[in-house]
C-alpha cells in the first residue's frame, strides 16, 4: 500500500512536471530549461516503477530475477542506441529521427496492449476495447513511422502505389477493427489467440500501407500526426493499466500533436484529409508553367553586389539542408555584416520538410535569432530592400501562390521577395520544389539565377567577398 | 488492479483525459514556429513514460511470452525516451540570443 | 457514495485537482488586466457550481436539520450562481470596439 | 447506473464548459460568448442534477416531496434575489456585489461539509479531514466576505482594530483547528455534536476577525482572496462528495483566483502578507510631505485650453468611481474630438479600487476600448502630449513613487502624466488619495488645479466647450 502511494505520487509528480516542461518550451528563453525539467520528471518516474519489484504479483515472484535483469537490458539496450542516434545524427535527418523514436513509442503502447490481452485479469469489455484501439493507434504509428523514416531518408525513393489502393486500405482496416471484436469477445479463450495475433498483423500491416502511398515531402505531417497518434496510444494504454500518469502524458501529446499537425497542415495550405489521401506531392508535374528568359550570374558577381548593397534579406529554403550549407552561408553573412551591411534572415513558416526547420539549420549555424524574422514580421520589408539572396527556396517565394488560382499552391502565403530591387537565387537547376510547380519569379527581370550547389557556390561567395576586402 | 490507489472508473477516466487533453491544446496553441520541430520531438519525448507501462508489464510477466514482448516494450519504450530527450535537447541547445553568443559547437563536426 | 461511477481514491483525486490547478493557471496568466474585474467575477459564478452539491444534499436530507442546512446551501449556491451570471455578463456587455457602439444603454438609469 | 452515468457525463461537458468559458473571457472580443458558454454549462448540469431524485437513498424517500419543494424554493429564492441585484446594482458598487456572491459561494460549501458531518456515511478519515479543511475555508470566505461588503459599501467606515489582535486571530484559529480535529475523531458519536458545531462557530467568526482590520482600500485583494478560497473550498467539498466536476470547477477557480490575487497585490505594490497583516491603508498618515503653492483654476478655462489643444490624455482615477462621473467625461470627450483634438484614455493597472474598475466604468459610459491605453503602452506619450487631464486620480500618477524611497509607493510604476506640457487635476481638495501621501505633482509648475467635485466641474467643462462652439 505504501509503496502503491509512492509510485502514485512519483507519476502526480512526474506528470505535473511534464505540464510545466511542455509550457516552457513554448519560449526560446525557457525552452532548455523545461526539456530538463521533463528530463527530471522522467527519471524520477522511471526510478520510481522500479518500487512495483517490491509489489509483483504472486505468480510473477519465481520469475523476478530473469524479468529484472530483462528490464535493465532492454532500457539500457534502447537509451544507448537511441541516445548514441540521437546525439551524432546530422541535424538535416531530424525529422526522420523523430518519426523513429516516435515510432518506437508507439511499438511499446502496442506492446502494453499485447500484456493486457495475454493476461487473463482484465475486468470488463469496456477494458478490453479501450485495449484494442489503443493497439490498433499504436501499431499504426509503429509502422507507419517505419515507412515515414524510410521515405524520408531517402531509403524508399517512390510513393507505391497502384488501382483501388483507398479500397484495399479501407478493407484492410475494416478487417483490423473485426478482427479487434473477435479478440473482444473470444478473450481469455484459446478461440481468441489466433484473432489476437492476426489483429495485430492487421494492424501492423494497416500503418504501412496507409502511409506507402504518402509523398515523401508530406512526411512531417504524417510524422506529427503520428506523434499524436502514439500519445492517444500511451493514453489508452494508461487507462488500461490504471496509470494516470501515462493517460495524462499520453492524453497531453495527444491533443498537443493534434493540433500542432492541423497548424502544420494549415501552413503548407493544405487539409488533413488531403495530406493523408490525395496523391499531392508525387507526379512530378511536369507541365511547366511560365517560360521565358532566365539571366544567371556567376557567384563573385552576385557576391560583389552584395557587398555593396546597404541593405540584404536572406531568405534560406529547403535547398540549403540538402545542401548543408549553413555555416558557409553564416559565414558569409558575417562578412557582410561586418562590411557594414544590414543583413537580416527571412524564415517562412514551411520553409524546409519541417516546421521551424530553417529556424533550427541557421541555429545550429550559429546565427542569433534577432537577426531571424518572421514572415509577418520582414514581409512588408522587401520592397525598401537592396537584394534578396534566394538559397534553395521556390514554392515559399513563389508569387504565382498568390495570384493564379489554378496554382496548386494558390492561397499559401508567401516571402515577397520579388519586391527586393535585386533578387539573387541560388539553385541547381531548373528543379521545381516541392509543389512541382515552376516559378515565375525566377523569370523576372530584377531576378538573376546563380547555379550550383548551395554549398559550393556560397564557398565562392566567401572568397569572392574575402578578395574584395584585401583589394 | 481495479483495487490499486490509482484505480478509477470509467468516467473519471474521460474527466482526466479531457483536463489532459485541454491542457495539451492550450499550451501549445501560443507557440511560436520558431520552436515547432523541438516542440514536436519534445513531446516525443514525454510519451515516452510508455517505458513505465512497459516496466510493470515486465515485471508482471510469467510466460516466456510475456517476457519476450514486454523486453520489446521496455527496449522501444525506453528508446522513445532517451532518443527524444537527446535530439530536443541538441535543438534546444542551438537557440541562443545574440548577446551571448558563445563560439563553441557541440556535436556536429 | 463510494462506489458510484464517478467514485476516486485520493490520489486520483489529487491527480485531477493538479490538472485543474494548471489549467486556472495557465488560462488566467495571460489575461489583459481590462479584463480582470470581469474575470474576478466570471470565475466567482464557476465556483457557484457549488449548488449542485447542496442540492444533492437537500434531496438525500432525511432530518429537519439536514433539510435546513441543505435549504440554506442551496439558496446560498444559486445566490452564487444567478450573481456571478448576471453581474459578469452585465460588465462584459459593455466592452465594445468602436466601430459597433451601439447607442443603446442597459441597466443604469 | 444509467442515471449515474448521464449525472456524471454532464459533469463532464460542464467542467469543460466552464474551462473552454473562463479562457474565452480572456479576450474582449469573445469574453461575452466565455461567460455564456459557462452559462449553457451551469444550467446544463444542474438540469441533470435533478435526475439524482430517481437516484436518493431509500431513508430520504419519504420526504422527497418536501425535498423537492425546498430545493425549488431555495433555487428560485437565490436566483431572483441575487439576479435582481445583480442587473440594479451600480457598476461602482461592483465590488462589494462580487464578495457577496463569493460569500454566499463560501457558505453553500460550509453547509455541504455540515451536510457530510452529519450523515453518518463518511468513509474514512481522510474524508473527513478534507471536509473540515473544506468547511473552515469555506466559512472564512463567508463571513470574511461579508465584512469586506460592508466596508466597501460604507456600512463599516473604520478598520476594527485593538492591541493584541493578531494574537488573538492566531489563537482562534489554532482554537478552530483543534476543534475540527475533535470533530473528525468523534465523528457520528454524541459527543461529537458540540465540538462540530463549535468548530463552524470558530470558523465563521475566524473568517470577521480575520477581515476587521484589513483597511477598506484593501477589500478588492482580499475579495480576489476570498473568491479562490471559495473556489478551494468547493473543490475539496466536491471530493467529499465525489463529484468531479465541483472538484474540477473549484479548484480552477482556486488556482486562477490565488494567480488573480497575486497579480492585484503586485499591482498595487504590495505583499499579499502585507495586504492581510499590516495595518496599511488607514492611518490617515497626517505626514504632509510636499507643500507649496498650487495654481488653480475654474473649469471653462481648463476647458477652453483643452479645446485647442491638439493632444490630450485623460487619466481617469478613483475619484472620478466616487463622482460617479463617467458619462459626462465622454460627454466632454466627444466634444473634443468632434473638434478635432486627439484624446486619449491612460488607465493605470490600479487605477480606482478593484482591477480593471476603470476600464468597466468607461466601457459603461460607452467609450470605445480602442481609446483606452494601457500603462505600458502609453507612458512614452505623456512627453509629446499638450494636456494631460487627471480627474480624481492622486497615487497613480504621483511621480514620488519613482523617486522618494522612503514613500509608502515607492517602486509602483505611474504614469507619467507629470511630463505633458500642461496637467490639469480635477479634485475636490487637498485630500490624499488611498496611500495617505501628498502628491508633489500637484505643486509643480506645469499644474493647475480645477477643484470640485468631478461631475460638477465636468458639467461645467461641457458647457464652456458649448459656448466656445456656438461662439
Ligand atoms: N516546413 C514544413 O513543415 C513542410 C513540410 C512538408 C512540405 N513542405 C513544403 O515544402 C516546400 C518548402 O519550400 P522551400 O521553398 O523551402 O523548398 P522547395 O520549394 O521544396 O524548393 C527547394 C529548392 O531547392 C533547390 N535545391 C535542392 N537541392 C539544392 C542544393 N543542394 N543546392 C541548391 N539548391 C538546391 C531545388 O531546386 P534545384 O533542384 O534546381 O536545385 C528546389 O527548387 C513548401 O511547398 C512546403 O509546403 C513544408
Ligand atoms: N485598482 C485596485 O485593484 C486597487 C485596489 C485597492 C487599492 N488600490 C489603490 O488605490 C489607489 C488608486 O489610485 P487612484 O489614483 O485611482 O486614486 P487615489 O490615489 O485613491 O486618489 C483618489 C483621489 O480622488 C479624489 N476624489 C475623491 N472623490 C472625488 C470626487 N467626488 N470628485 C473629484 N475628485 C475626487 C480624492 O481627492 P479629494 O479628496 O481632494 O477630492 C483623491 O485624491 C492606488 O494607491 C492603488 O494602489 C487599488
Amino acid at each position: 500500500m505504501l509503496i502503491e502511494y509512492i509510485v502514485g505520487l512519483s507519476g502526480l509528480i512526474a506528470a505535473g512536471l511534464f505540464i510545466y516542461g511542455l509550457k516552457a518550451m513554448s519560449s526560446p528563453v525557457t525552452a532548455v530549461s523545461g526539456i530538463v525539467t521533463a528530463g527530471y520528471g522522467m527519471v524520477f518516474v522511471v526510478g520510481a516503477t522500479f518500487l512495483n519489484l517490491f509489489n509483483i504479483s504472486p505468480d510473477a515472484r519465481p520469475h523476478l530475477l530473469v524479468n529484472v535483469a530483462l528490464a535493465v537490458v532492454a532500457l539500457l539496450l534502447g537509451c544507448l542506441w537511441t541516445g548514441w542516434r540521437g546525439r551524432t545524427v546530422q541535424m538535416t535527418a531530424m525529422p526522420q529521427m523523430v518519426a523513429i523514436f516516435n515510432g518506437m513509442g508507439g511499438g511499446s503502447a502496442a506492446s502494453l496492449a499485447a500484456v493486457s490481452l495475454l493476461s487473463d485479469h482484465a475486468t470488463s469489455g469496456l477494458h478490453l476495447s479501450v485495449t484494442i484501439v489503443g493497439a490498433l493507434i499504436g501499431c499504426i504509428s509503429f509502422t507507419g513511422s517505419i515507412i515515414a523514416w524510410a521515405k524520408l531518408d531517402g531509403r524508399m525513393r517512390k510513393p507505391v502505389r497502384f488501382g483501388g489502393q483507398r479500397i484495399f486500405n479501407a478493407a484492410l482496416f475494416l478487417i483490423a477493427l473485426v478482427l479487434g471484436a473477435l479478440t473482444v469477445m473470444q478473450y481469455a479463450t484459446p478461440q481468441g489467440v489466433l484473432p489476437g495475433i492476426l489483429f495485430f498483423a492487421a494492424a501492423l500491416l494497416f500503418g504501412v500501407c496507409m502511409t506507402l502511398p504518402i509523398g515523401g515531402a508530406d512526411m512531417p505531417v504524417v510524422i506529427s500526426l503520428y506523434n499524436a497518434f502514439t500519445g492517444l496510444a500511451v493514453g489508452l494504454e494508461g487507462y488500461v493499466m490504471g496509470n494516470p500518469a501515462l493517460m495524462i502524458a499520453g492524453m497531453v501529446v495527444g491533443s498537443a500533436g493534434t493540433l500542432l499537425t492541423a497548424l502544420m497542415a494549415k501552413a503548407m495550405n493544405r487539409s488533413l484529409t488531403n495530406v493523408l489521401f490525395s496523391n499531392f506531392g508525387d507526379t512530378a508535374s511536369s507541365a511547366k508553367g511560365p517560360e521565358g528568359e532566365m539571366k544567371s550570374a556567376d557567384p563573385s558577381d552576385a557576391a560583389t553586389s552584395m557587398r555593396y548593397a546597404s541593405s540584404v534579406i536572406i531568405v534560406p529554403g529547403y535547398g540549403l539542408a540538402v545542401a548543408q550549407a549553413q555555416q558557409k552561408l553564416y559565414e558569409f553573412v558575417k562578412m557582410l555584416v561586418a562590411d557594414g551591411v544590414d543583413v537580416k534572415f527571412a524564415i517562412h513558416p514551411v520553409a524546409g520538410r519541417m516546421p521551424g526547420h530553417m529556424n533550427v539549420l541557421l541555429a545550429e549555424a550559429g546565427v542569433p535569432y534577432d537577426m531571424i524574422c518572421d514572415m509577418d514580421d520582414i514581409n512588408d520589408s522587401f520592397a525598401t530592400t537592396d537584394v534578396a539572396l534566394i538559397i534553395g527556396a521556390n514554392d515559399v517565394v513563389n508569387p504565382e501562390a498568390l495570384t493564379d488560382k489554378s496554382s496548386p499552391i494558390y492561397g499559401m502565403p508567401i516571402l515577397n521577395a520579388y519586391k527586393a530591387r535585386q533578387v539573387f537565387v541560388i539553385k541547381r537547376g531548373s528543379g521545381t520544389g516541392y509543389s512541382g510547380v515552376q516559378n515565375p519569379l525566377f523569370f523576372q527581370k530584377n531576378c538573376t539565377m546563380v547555379f550550383g550547389d548551395a554549398q559550393a557556390v556560397l564557398s565562392k561567395m566567401v572568397e569572392a567577398v574575402k578578395a574584395l576586402g584585401t583589394a | 488492479m481495479m483495487d490499486s490507489v490509482t484505480s478509477m472508473t470509467f468516467i473519471i477516466a474521460l474527466y482526466i483525459f479531457m483536463l489532459a487533453a485541454f491542457t495539451g491544446y492550450v499550451v501549445i496553441s501560443r507557440v511560436p514556429s520558431i520552436l515547432h520541430t523541438p516542440l514536436m520531438s519534445g513531446s516525443n519525448f514525454i510519451h515516452g513514460i510508455v517505458v513505465v507501462g512497459a516496466l510493470d508489464a515486465l515485471f508482471n510477466a510469467t510466460t516466456l511470452t510475456g517476457q519476450i514482448i514486454g523486453f520489446v516494450g521496455v527496449f522501444l519504450g525506453a528508446g522513445n525516451v532517451m532518443g527524444g530527450y537527446v535530439v530536443t535537447d541538441r535543438m534546444l541547445a542551438m537557440f541562443r540570443p545574440s548577446q551571448k553568443q558563445t563560439p563553441e559547437k557541440k556535436g556536429q563536426p
